[in-house]
């Protein structure tokens, strides 16, 4: 590990994010249900009201259509908030304003308006939280025009996603992943900077693409592992960028491997999958060797018992299963 | 009341020019509809005339206002070229908006005008959020922002008025409480009728105001002056209106009697107005002569510039999508 | 024309549909914005609450998720509420509504509680309503685990699929087609009755098969048409129920044809074809004799001008050039 | 104050005792989570046993409640046996929803217990739902909703209310004010902190009720009886409380300081009522022990019965996504 790099965990690495952006724009504040007293949710913002303020650190009412429409009006008026929904589970009632106004004001105001505005969620399942707090909805989310829709699924990304959507022009919605506070990870450190356009190949690899976003990264990684001992080496795509996807990533893994396992824990029907998969049918059917196979969520609202939960969304055997069969 | 010493003719002869205009432009909105030229949902704002022209004229132009889809007559008080409203309509690049809103979605920044907002409430957040900016700036701008009965009894309204008096912002919600959302007449709509006991409820100081009455209007905005520009303190003033015509052009009226809008008219704020300035002496016959004719040719003017606007070409529909120069 | 049929306009089909089951069972009611004084705002319901009373016609406040909410809650007290959302647009307010609760409870309670609520609303493109008034939102539904979504794109469809959604003891969400209301179609009349649960084949042919659904239906059969003088025979399956997806029909007419082309208003990316191309690809690769192709709404807000509007979603010609690439 | 006559030895007793084992069941749930054995989310409601106490002894069986995922409390004075709790928390089939909600989604619909609901105050229109059902049939049950002072904030809380006065339907709200929301102060969630106006604004009759007194919550129950059971109109009691512990098992309760939380644990409602109740005579030393003895038995059989659990077979993951025989 060279001194540019550093062991950080992914909580720490959003931390360092909101402090970087909170220190180079005085535009930019942070406002949500408990960012600031409280310590955030689940502490990510932890120590930042004392260090920034009450002005730059808002906590806000249980009133998420409230807040999140005052701050795609903050943004309209010049300001460059980041508006944190506590998890992703309640961002349905701020739907709306994310959709109706943030997304279309450009547009039906035939360009006079932006809304630079971050709209941060934690998501995603994996600790018994049940049926109403394990939602994986990025493909409501990337179905919908005028919105960039981020997938965080590495500590890379946690650290370098906010800087990089900060500059956008347009609404940005990041989406992070709860169950991955606590891992460690290693980042680039001081250079910094990511595109948030691209989607970024995570392990490289020649017999089968593995195609996948969000805490599907990690699973991914950890089935290529398993298959490199059985001499197969999956290449793996970290789609990163959910909308606008990156199809000129997507079709250059398939054309080079010609095989393609999609991974999500969202359910299957309308996924993030069932894009890359009609993409691929369009634009590399000749390529493929084998059908596009997809791995998502299993239909059904999410149950509290683990093993429940577990056998609800892909895990890395299911994923190491599938690559057999597509190579068969 | 405002006494009449404290007007004077120039100010009198101003807003019933003003109040006119929005008559008349209505009046071609709905030539206009029928002859095919302006297509989709057109609301008219005949009747509630005084609102517009009053609260307008309590306002700087450095300060933000944001409406309904019923905002032809704050659009034009805001000083809006009927011109560029009537092409708006005629969907063509002349639009104020490039002819990409319609009528519902009028917008012009460099008025301050944010629009033109056609989800019931959905524009309040926005307004609190405009105003939490103009408060972090340190600026002692008015974001005044313009909804009906019916919009009260979204949660937006509470969530809202709410914050607002939370973040302590300068936010000046005006109801144009015209006695029916659609065809619900008020009493359908809110269970406690009394508009005002809602707004207290959450803080903001709150008024009504006889919206058929522009002196009262006026006077109204004095207050309101105080309190939110000055004070930096949020207010709701609810304006007690009818709408002349019919909810929108697909409305059959089934649910008021032709007698209640006959007794309504009888207060039209237009003539209570006029005959007020010319008992005080501010106006005469021949200066009724002059803005009828000065309205009517800036009226044929706007229509004539609509008929003679372009419209877009269909190779750029994706514009205004994403900020030019957007990765897309 | 036998007896037995009878041609309708779609308005009056869906009028007739809601009086049937309003007739048959006393729990049933309906709710929603001026369903009731104002006639329905496009007049569907007109009439109904002469016939039915205020206890059976309940107009409501502007509060979807208010409304929507106690809709189900009398579902689970054990009445069959039909709930009108007047327009898609105004969903997403109620959205939470509809996923974490209608959708969920029964899960979340282990099968104790049934929410058997119907939701009505008018929605789809092609009336110059610009951006937030045009939406095509059946993939954002079709995506929920524990909802029925159903498109009517048909007259028969408006005329029986309610009668048969009352029979469902989970939420059925309709999608009514608001550019069809004035169309006359022919229906079979006593009779009557549809399952909510297959998708149907609109016309036969041997050559490509035309899957869609909602005001897609029309527009395929008239591309059929145009195609049939060519001498091509299209296959146009009207897929009704999007979730969940029948399909075995959908792969049927693909391994008949060998060759599809998917048509939707719907933004494409993320949308009903997305899921109808992976699935092919998964269960039908072999058997394909050219790549599916997806037709669907270009990824913009919806723009205000009528040329501006047409050439965002598919139209007649697109679908026959379409075909004719896929002929190639 | 309720008068020493009307309470005899027994209800004491019995009251006591429902307040000590919820007290009790909550230590032991927090014991059993430490333990690894309760996963996910875990609220406790230590502290504010009157309010489930005093509100239940007050409703009826056949009268309906349902509440928020810190319902341990409600679901116990409903009478859902502590083992069925407990089984539900340890995700096993004996659980009272089967095993598929854990601590945040507790059912009994034969208790008329309906939840459980985990996203804040979206079971409110639930509530004037259930009631509207109950309006309808004639019956004469209270719906009883429970929620706290945060979701008094959300937009659901002003709709509800607005729709249960506007129908007229039986739903008593009992705010639980505990002062907190999550790390929000009551005075950081409302700019007007009396919630008792907010409720009055919407036309519903509401009062404050000292929710540390249990006497004091039974004494409004009886107007809240003759109110919402009598006379059919919904009520709103304001019991103003205090939650001894932390919000959920990841709280650093860094926004509280220990002063105040000592304060109010010497108001404790437990030893308060069972003073009163020794000093009225109704209650010896050895009735206290008797009950203590009762109490620690129920919960030490409870957690082993929830030990003694089954797992559900991953075979039926699916279940309870729709109704048994569904199409699906
Ligand atoms: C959220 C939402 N629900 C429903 C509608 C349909 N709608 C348009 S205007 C209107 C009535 C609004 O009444 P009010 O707020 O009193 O304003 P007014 O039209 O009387 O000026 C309704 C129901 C909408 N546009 N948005
Ligand atoms: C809509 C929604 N937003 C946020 C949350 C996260 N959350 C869970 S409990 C809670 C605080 C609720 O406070 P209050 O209503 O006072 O109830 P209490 O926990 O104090 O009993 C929050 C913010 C949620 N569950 N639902
Ligand atoms: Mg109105
Ligand atoms: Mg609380």
């Amino acid at each position: 590990m060279n001194d540019q790099a550093l062991t950080i965990s992914y909580r720490k690495a959003l931390r360092q994010a909101l402090r970087d952006v909170l220190h180079a724009d005085e535009r930019a504040f942070l406002m949500g249900e408990d960012v600031g007293r409280y310590g955030g949710a689940f502490a990510v913002s932890k120590g930042l009201l004392d260090e920034f303020g009450p002005e730059r650190i808002m906590d806000t009412p249980l009133s998420e259509s409230g807040f999140v429409g005052a701050g795609i009006g903050a943004a309209i008026a010049g300001m460059r908030p980041i508006v944190e929904i506590m998890t992703v589970n309640f961002s349905l009632l701020a739907m709306d304003q994310i959709v109706n106004n943030a997304a279309t004001l450009r547009h039906m105001s035939g360009g006079q308006i932006g809304v630079p505005i971050v709209i941060r969620m934690g998501c995603g399942v994996g600790r018994q939280l049940a049926a109403q707090h394990s939602h994986s909805w990025e493909p409501l989310f990337a179905h919908i025009a005028g919105l960039t829709v981020l997938s965080v699924g590495t500590h890379e990304d946690a650290r370098w996603v906010l800087p990089a959507a900060m500059q956008s022009e347009d609404p940005v919605v990041i989406l992070e992943y709860t169950s991955l506070l606590n891992t460690e990870g290693t980042v680039e450190n001081g250079v910094g900077g990511v595109d948030i356009s691209t989607a970024r190949i995570r392990r490289r690899g020649n017999d089968v693409s593995l195609i996948t976003y969000g805490t599907g990264v990690m699973k991914c990684l950890a089935a290529a592992d398993v298959l490199a001992h059985e001499g197969v080496e999956a290449e793996v795509l970290d789609l990163r960028v959910l909308r606008p996807l990156d199809q000129q990533s997507i079709l250059s893994t398939v054309m080079h491997t010609h095989r393609a396992v999609v991974v999500e824990d969202a359910w299957r029907t309308l996924g993030v999958g069932a894009e890359v998969s009609a993409r691929i049918m369009e634009h590399a059917f000749r390529d493929l060797a084998a059908p596009v196979v997809r791995l998502g969520g299993v239909e059904v609202p999410m149950p509290y018992p683990r093993h429940l939960e577990d056998a609800a969304v892909p895990q890395v055997d299911g994923i190491v299963d599938a690559v057999r069969r597509v190579l068969q | 009341m405002v006494d009449r010493l404290i007007m004077d003719g120039e100010t009198a002869r101003h807003l019933l020019w003003q109040m006119r205009r929005i008559r008349s432009f209505e009046a071609a909105s709905a030539e206009q509809y029928s002859a095919g030229s302006i297509r989709g949902f057109l609301h008219l704002y005949s009747g509630e005339e005084a609102i517009a022209a009053g609260v307008m004229h309590g306002l700087q132009e450095s300060d933000f206002v944001i409406s309904t889809y019923r905002e032809h007559g704050h659009a034009l008080a805001r000083s809006i070229a009927p011109s560029a409203i009537m092409a708006e309509m005629f969907g063509t690049v002349e639009g104020c908006s490039k002819g990409r809103g319609g009528s519902m979605h009028l917008f012009d920044v460099q008025r301050n005008f944010y629009g033109g907002n056609a989800i019931v409430a959905s524009h309040l957040p926005l307004a609190v959020g405009m105003a939490l900016a103009v408060r972090k700036r340190g600026e002692h701008h008015v974001v005044c922002c313009f909804f009906g009965d019916g919009a009260a009894a979204e949660g937006e309204f509470a969530e809202s008025l709410n914050l607002a008096a939370l973040w302590n912002v300068p936010v000046l919600f005006v109801c144009e409480n015209n006695l029916y959302a659609m065809g619900t007449a008020l009493k359908y709509s809110h269970a406690a009728t009394d508009l005002v006991t809602k707004g207290t409820a959450q803080g903001v100081e709150s008024m009504n105001v006889d919206g058929m009455d522009l002196l009262a209007v006026i006077d109204a905005m004095r207050h309101a002056n105080a309190v939110v520009r000055t004070a930096g303190k949020p207010m709701l003033l609810v304006c007690n209106t009818y709408r002349f015509r019919a909810h929108s052009m697909f409305d059959a009226e089934l649910y008021r009697t032709k007698e209640e809008v006959e007794q309504w008219r009888q207060r039209d704020p237009i003539e209570a107005f006029a005959a007020w300035a010319m008992n005080c002496g501010l106006l005469t016959e021949s200066n009724i002569d002059e803005i009828n004719a000065r309205v009517d040719a800036e009226i044929d003017q706007a229509v004539a510039f609509a008929k003679g606007g372009h419209l877009e070409s269909v190779t750029t529909l994706e514009r205004y999508t994403y900020a030019e120069g957007h990765h897309e």
